[in-house]
């Protein structure tokens, strides 16, 4: 089942086509990766789909519904969650009260709901501290919830904002570049988790540099340069075509892939 | 007709004042991120200290004002040491208040020394010239030459000297700057002697064709605030643009719609640009 | 440390509540004292809505003096030259700066930072200028006079100055309360997520845009509440209760209290206000002492004292427990520290 | 009682703009009151058979009224004052809210607003005449020669505004014709010379003008430098004798405003010119800001010998209209009051104002002042 | 020579690095190889001047610079590219790197000696020499960083991960960079989560984790060490 469709979707920004015409389809409960060379348009891709920038042209369906030019708080609302290229936190406050903050778009109770104490309220917060240390278990760090956020290392940091996005309840989540400065063993432990967040019902885009990661993750490949699509498919039609390999991966990647 | 070409060079003349005042400003905003909300009273000051070496010395008009930027640069450089380094890393709220306490504490010192009462400077440079039969009196044709000369210098020092491009560097990264080898505290210090000694020279300027009182700097700090803002904060070529846009504006709004008018237009502006673009008329937009 | 529930931040609310009850009792009817109190609880409202969208939102809004003006002047007039009673003019006053906040706020939220900042003081200007020169309806600088006391209840005669004070008073537990309730609330932590990260909170479905209106409208309201209160316990009014002056010493007043702590604004008003009269004495000289005074408490304390408070007990309650991880408690104390502590030598 | 106000000690209350952009005028008020104290000292005063030292105690309320108010009330409670002085009148509003109904001291009002007597406040003295005194024998005397056309050129604030509309409203009532309203803001204008040469430009025969007097000065001499030769009229707060030290006095020609101090022979008037420079500045000339509450203080002091009485305001209130013959000559400076209104007005029914000719000769005219 | 020794520092009085001790010998490229937040920025950020250490010293070709300011440490002839660019963004590619002769601005010939030489190392950045900085791509970006360190003639260069976020074509591209550099007669002081690729450009490596040096040898002895094989290789 298709659950994002992208038809034709491009922005500008003063006469750079940042994104050209793309077409997109992401099946529920796979992995969808988006590579491309630095400036290629992943990253405004992804701001496309959740609403961050308005399109230029072209439309997003999600869910069967058009979501285009929809505003964040609504695309999330809707489903898809995202999370940054550069780790983005609320630095001050603990991993709990972020993972917390998730929590938000699914609260229904209102300033007079926190006033006057309602029952609905109380009976809130403490779902929302349900589900926050749940997802604070599934991304394997519990441990660190009552720590500052900015103070735990880089790799929790950036689990931190995986258990954030996922405590918004989304059906597709979007990764810009989550193994980024990571070492080969911790992305072997990304790649796992990411894994386990598939398996857990939840859909996945994904933009990565790390080949070994996508190539082992990924059912789909979208291969963006200059904004626009040059290839798509499996992992390995993607990796031998020589457009993809003379844009993006250079000729010695095959020999580096294979010595490791 | 005669009241238009009158008007258009009061215009300018304000408007050069304007623009050595928002200049300093502007530089401090875009080096320090301060809004220096004490940027008015040491305009005042520099009036005062020149008033000191004209009157009280009695050194020459061009000497005094000279002397006068002189001794606030200094002073400038003080404000920075002893307030604003210390609160570098503060956020912007901090910044305001220091400034609010620095300004009470100079208004007060300026009372102190000088008295409340109005005082009065003249200039050596008196009389008038008729052009196309409005009266400009030279003074006037003075603040604007001398404000074209300024600019251009600074203008010239800022793009082209590399010490004015430590300026320019620090403003989009302190970081990045230290690493090159530029001092971001010498840098600082720099901008606030700078941007205190612009205003002494706007004040020295424009002293003669008013007074001098503890309080003159107020009305200042406010339109130079709407000028660094429609012009965008931190932008040298904005700050000027802003600064004779608004005087002329406040200048033909008093003259063709009403006096109360004029002095609201400075407010209008910023509102007005703000709504419109929420980052002022000169600045770029910043990827996420 | 033992199990009790004892907690020195409720101890210090109960404290500070009580000082302000008890006060006007130790004063032996000197009226001044009650004044500058009662006058000073008018402000403690008027800041805690500064604290919402400035300590929770880190927005600060320069226009708070103008929205604490156009209470002053809503019952003011209302109260005067229309013949209203003072309570149907509150009425009107708070729901004008709310809507007036709400509505504003959507132009003047667009902008960020330092341009909200100078913004927001542009149109706090533009209000004072509006008070100050519209003749035929606010008397410009005649100011208003005669403003009505609130109509009483019973044996309650709020001409009485301590029965005003007590209503002042109530009102401003009122708003210390909301501020509390909303800190401790997914508001409050909505509210602070937008203060950290814009960006970030729209990615979790925040609406930013909205949330920040609300605040904005609250705080203003906040504002027009006190500022019609203020004009009652005034009984004459002048353009000056609109100044940026006014807006400048809230903000000292929040800064030296805490920001963004639910005691901070009360305690900051009143330790502020009682400097300045304390230094009257030095008439035009008290600048020369207060000024620097002013510029030291934002180098040395910039937390505010309550905010130290906080970060004080906050350090003896994690030596008391052991380690401060898991605690998974609200975010409290936490989130009240603004002063970044980056010690880069640059 | 507070700090330093023993039995033996009369405090006199004062607040008034100490800093900020009034603070020149606040500080000259101050000046009067305290000249006049030293010299009350200086001649030793006695209530019902006690002698008695007089104080003065200032607060600085930055010209607002609620600062006054406050001020007003730390004054009468925490220093006992029975008499507090405000020199503006919406300080003085405020303050009346507070003595009509909390606290009481007798208000020593420094206004020329006729509205702060038309409260019906019992304990207010208003002491400075009506500035309603001067709007119509002014306009009289500068249309004489078929004057029509006023250019309006007042200060921004409230005061002035009122007196714009008053003489706006004197003009016409002669059929004169009203140019448009250049009012400014003395305070905060930058340049003069634009609103000057808009005024200008509608070639007005007589300019209305004022506001503090230096920046009225400057303000005349861009008129006479764009080459205005007509009159002005000036309001009352723009003093001839401090203008004349700030512009060229020639330029001050043809103008009406109110009478210089120095040129009164009141017993007193030298007297106080002599302390004045000796005590407080030999820089600036003596204004009736000056003068008249030296004047008043000595009333104040002289009630309250009468009355017997240094806390009951209301007797203090009651006993000026004897004090007022009762006060020493050299206290009679510059048009010493001849009598109270029941309103509260301390009136001298010989006032006048000066014209400066178009020789730079002061003339005097006599004004009548309405009734109230 | 970079001679560090027991060197800690870190944030809100909490150290990161812990007594740390690492050699950079001249001419040579040494590598230090960590997880993330192992401490390899901060040591960085520590050497030259941007973060105070809370003992420990750093010594330079026998000039001590702990406790020199950022802007003294760049001109004893050490340059560091930080983590994150830190570009003028807003200004043309030329003056970010006039800017990085801002050091040696008394001497006019060999700044533009150096401007040739980094046009030369980095062609693409002549082309580009009159656009502003930030409207390059990731990888051109880091081309200026590098290239604006260079302008200030290290005779040891910092670079701290600068491969992060680059695709894989240009992480080849700017590691080859880096070698060239080094066989220039530059010293460097790399960081690079590629430790493949950086092993082998390198003569000697580091290992750092949670704060501490744990291994430390030459580049062979480190690829042939299983840890690190497993650790850093994913083999
Ligand atoms: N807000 C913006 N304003 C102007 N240009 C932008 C903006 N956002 C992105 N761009 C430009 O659009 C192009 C695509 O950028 P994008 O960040 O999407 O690339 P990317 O594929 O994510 O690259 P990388 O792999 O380096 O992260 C770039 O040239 C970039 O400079
Ligand atoms: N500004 C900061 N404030 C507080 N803690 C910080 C700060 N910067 C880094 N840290 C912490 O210091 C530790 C070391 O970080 P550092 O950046 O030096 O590691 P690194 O080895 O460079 O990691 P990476 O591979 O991610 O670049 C980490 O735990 C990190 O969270
Ligand atoms: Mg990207
Ligand atoms: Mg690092």
């Amino acid at each position: 089942m298709t659950l994002l469709e992208v038809r034709g979707l491009g922005k500008h920004f003063s006469g750079l086509h940042a994104v050209d015409d793309v077409d997109l389809d992401i099946s529920a409960g796979r992995i969808t990766a988006i590579i491309g060379p630095n400036g290629a348009g992943k990253s405004t891709l992804f701001n496309l789909l959740a609403g961050f920038y308005r399109p230029t042209s072209g439309t997003v369906r999600f869910k069967d519904r058009d979501i285009t030019g929809m505003s964040p708080h609504r695309t999330v609302a809707h489903g898809i969650a995202r999370t940054f290229q550069t780790t983005n936190l609320f630095e001050d406050a603990t991993v709990l009260d972020n993972v917390l903050s998730g929590r938000v778009v699914r609260s229904h109770s209102t300033v007079f709901d926190a006033v006057l104490r309602t029952p609905r309220h109380r009976r809130e917060e403490r779902l929302n501290l349900d589900k926050a240390m749940a997802a604070l278990e599934f991304t394997g760090i519990s441990e660190y919830r009552g720590e500052i956020a900015s103070s735990v290392p880089q790799e929790v940091q950036k689990r931190v904002s995986i258990a954030l996005a996922l405590a918004t309840e989304p059906e597709l989540l979007l990764l810009d570049e989550p193994a980024a400065g990571l070492t080969e063993e911790e992305t072997g432990g990304f790649a796992q988790l990411i894994r386990d967040i598939v398996a857990d019902g939840v859909t996945v885009g994904l933009v990565e540099h790390r080949m070994s990661m996508v190539m082992s993750l990924a059912d789909h490949i979208l291969v963006l340069d200059h904004g626009k699509e040059i290839a798509a498919g499996t992992p390995e039609t993607v990796r031998t075509d020589p457009q993809v390999i003379e844009a993006y991966l250079g000729a010695d990647h095959q020999e580096q892939e294979g010595a490791g | 007709m005669t009241l238009f070409i009158q008007q258009l060079f009061d215009g300018l003349a304000l408007g050069g004042v304007y623009c050595l005042a928002a200049i300093g400003l502007t530089l401090i905003f875009g080096v320090l991120r301060i809004p220096n909300l004490a940027h008015g009273t040491l305009y005042m000051l520099g009036a005062y200290v020149t008033y000191f070496f004209l009157v009280t010395v009695g050194v020459p008009y061009v000497a005094a004002i000279g002397l006068a930027a002189v001794v606030l640069a200094v002073i400038g450089v003080l404000l920075e040491r002893v307030v604003f380094h210390p609160l570098r890393n503060a956020p912007h709220t901090h910044h305001m208040i220091a400034a609010v306490g620095a300004m009470f504490f100079f208004q007060a010192v300026a009372q102190a020394i000088w008295g409340a009462d109005f005082r009065r400077m003249d200039s050596p440079i008196s009389g008038s010239v008729t052009i196309l039969g409005a009266q400009i009196s030279w003074q006037r044709i003075v603040i604007v030459v001398t404000a074209v000369i300024v600019l251009g210098l600074l203008t010239w020092f800022i793009k082209r000297s590399i010490h004015g491009q430590t300026i320019e560097a620090i403003e989009q990264d302190r970081t990045g700057s230290s690493l090159v080898g530029i001092s971001p505290s010498r840098v600082s210090m720099l901008t606030f002697g700078l941007a205190a000694a612009l205003a002494t020279v706007a004040a020295g300027l424009v002293a003669p064709i008013n007074l001098l009182a503890p309080t003159m700097g107020d009305a200042l700090s406010l339109k130079v605030f709407a000028i660094i803002i429609l012009g965008g904060l931190g932008s040298l070529p904005g700050a000027i643009v802003g600064g004779f846009t608004l005087a002329l504006a406040e200048v033909m709004t008093s003259t063709y719609v009403s006096a109360a008018a004029g002095e609201g237009i400075a407010f209008a502006v910023i509102v007005l640009v703000l709504a419109i673009r929420p980052t002022g008329l000169f600045a770029r937009a910043v990827q996420r | 440390m033992t199990t009790s529930t004892f907690s020195p931040q409720r101890l210090g609310t109960l404290l500070v509540a009580l000082a302000l009850l008890l006060a006007p009792l130790t004063l032996g009817g000197q009226e001044y004292v009650l004044r500058v109190l009662t006058v000073g609880a008018t402000y403690a409202i008027a800041v805690y809505g500064m604290n919402l969208i400035l300590g929770l939102t880190g927005q600060l809004s320069l226009a708070h003096g103008g929205f604490f003006g156009i209470g002053v002047y809503i019952v003011g007039l209302l109260t005067t030259d229309y013949d209203w009673a003072f309570w149907p003019s509150l009425l009107v006053a708070v729901v004008v700066t709310a809507l007036g906040g709400f509505v504003s706020g959507v132009v003047a939220l667009r902008t960020r930072e330092e341009y909200f900042a100078i913004f927001t003081m542009a149109m706090g200007f533009i209000i004072f200028l509006v008070i100050s020169r519209w003749e035929s309806v606010t008397h410009a600088h005649s100011g208003v006079s005669g403003v009505k006391f609130p109509e009483g209840f019973g044996l309650l005669d709020f001409s009485e100055p301590i029965v005003m004070y007590y209503l002042v008073l109530l009102f401003l537990l009122g708003a210390a309360y909301v501020t509390h309730a909303v800190r401790r609330s997914g508001i409050g932590r909505t509210l602070v997520a937008i203060r950290t990260s814009e960006d970030l909170a729209r990615s979790i479905g925040i609406n930013v845009g909205l949330n920040k209106q609300l605040a904005f409208a609250a705080s203003t309201t906040f504002a027009g509440l006190a500022g019609g209160l203020f004009a009652a316990v005034q009984g004459f009014v002048g353009p000056s209760a609109a100044s940026i002056d006014l807006t400048f010493e809230m903000l000292m007043f929040i800064l030296v209290g805490g920001l963004g702590t639910v005691l901070g604004p009360v305690v900051g008003t009143f330790i502020v206000l009682f400097l300045f009269e304390f230094f009257q004495d030095f008439e035009a000289y008290r600048f020369l002492v207060l000024g620097p005074i002013i510029v030291a408490l934002v180098i040395f304390a910039p937390r505010g004292i309550v905010g130290y408070l906080n970060a004080f007990v906050g350090k003896l309650r994690s030596r008391g427990t052991g380690a401060g991880t898991g605690s998974g408690g609200p975010p409290e104390h936490r989130s009240s520290d603004t002063a970044t502590d980056v010690k880069e030598t640059l | 009682g507070g700090g330093g106000s023993g039995s033996d000690t009369i405090v006199i209350g004062y607040s008034g703009p100490l800093s900020g952009g009034a603070a020149a005028y606040g500080k000259n008020i101050q000046d009067g009151l305290q000249l006049a104290i030293d010299e009350l000292n200086n001649q030793g005063v006695t209530v019902d058979g006690e002698q008695y030292r007089v104080e003065l105690r200032s607060l600085d309320d930055q010209y607002a009224p609620d600062a006054a108010a406050t001020n007003a009330q730390r004054l009468a409670e925490q220093d006992d004052a029975a008499v507090v002085f405000i020199p503006h009148a919406g300080g003085i509003q405020a303050a009346q809210e507070l003595n009509s109904s909390r606290t009481e001291f007798l208000l020593g009002a420094y206004s020329s607003d006729p509205k702060i007597v038309e409260q019906g406040n019992e304990l207010t003295m208003m002491i400075p005449p009506s500035f309603e005194s001067y709007a119509e024998p002014f306009v009289d005397k500068l249309t004489r020669n078929g004057e029509s056309r006023l250019g309006l050129l007042g200060t921004a604030s409230e005061y002035g505004q009122e007196w714009t509309k008053l003489v706006t409203q004197e003009w016409k009532s002669r059929g004169g014709q009203v140019l448009s309203d250049n009012s400014i803001d003395y305070g905060t204008v930058s340049d003069f010379a634009g609103p000057v040469s808009r005024t200008l430009a509608e070639n007005p025969d007589v300019i209305f003008l004022g506001g503090p007097s230096q920046p009225t000065a400057v303000i005349i001499e861009e008129a006479r430098r764009q080459g205005y030769e007509g009159s002005f009229l000036l309001m009352d707060q723009a003093k001839f004798e401090e203008m004349e030290e700030f512009t060229d006095p020639k330029n001050l020609n043809d103008a009406i405003g109110v009478k210089p101090v120095r040129n009164y022979d009141d017993p007193g008037t030298e007297d106080l010119l002599d302390a004045y420079a000796e005590k407080v500045t030999k820089k600036r000339p003596v204004t009736s800001e000056v003068a008249l509450n030296y004047q008043s203080a000595a009333i104040v002091v002289a009630a309250m010998e009468q009355a017997g009485s240094i806390d009951d305001p209301t007797a203090i209130r009651e006993a000026i209209p004897d004090a007022i013959g009762e006060v020493g000559e050299q206290f009679h400076v510059s048009g010493f009051p001849t009598e109270i209104t029941d309103a509260g007005h301390l009136r001298n029914q010989d006032l006048e104002a000066a014209y400066r000719t178009p020789d730079g000769e002061y003339e005097y005219l006599p004004i009548e002042q309405p009734d109230e | 020579m970079l001679t560090v020794r027991g060197l800690s520092a870190g944030y809100d009085a909490v150290d990161v690095l812990h007594a740390v001790d690492v050699t950079a010998r001249a001419g040579e490229l040494t590598v230090v190889l960590g997880a993330n937040g192992s401490g390899k920025t901060t040591m960085f950020r520590t050497i030259s001047g941007i973060l105070r250490p809370s003992a420990g010293s750093v010594e330079f070709d026998g000039t001590r610079l702990s406790g020199l300011p950022a802007d003294g440490i760049v001109k004893a002839g050490l340059a560091h590219c930080p983590e994150g660019r830190h570009l003028f963004a807003k200004m043309p590619v030329e003056k970010n790197l006039l800017l990085g002769g801002y050091v040696r601005r008394r001497n006019r010939r060999r700044v533009h000696e150096l401007l040739a030489h980094v046009y030369e190392l980095f062609p693409v950045l002549h082309d580009k020499r009159h656009h502003p900085a930030g409207t390059l791509s990731g990888g051109q970006q880091q081309m200026v960083a590098i290239a604006r360190a260079l302008m200030s003639d290290p005779s040891l260069l910092i670079l701290d991960e600068p491969s992060m976020g680059l695709a894989p074509l240009v992480t080849a591209q700017v590691l080859d960079a880096v070698a060239q550099i080094n066989r220039d007669g530059i010293g460097v002081l790399l960081a690079e989560q590629n430790a493949q690729a950086a092993l082998r450009i390198a003569h000697h490596g580091y290992v750092l984790a949670e704060g501490r040096v744990v291994l430390s040898g030459t580049a062979t002895d480190l690829l042939d060490d299983p840890e690190v094989r497993e650790a850093y290789l994913g083999v």
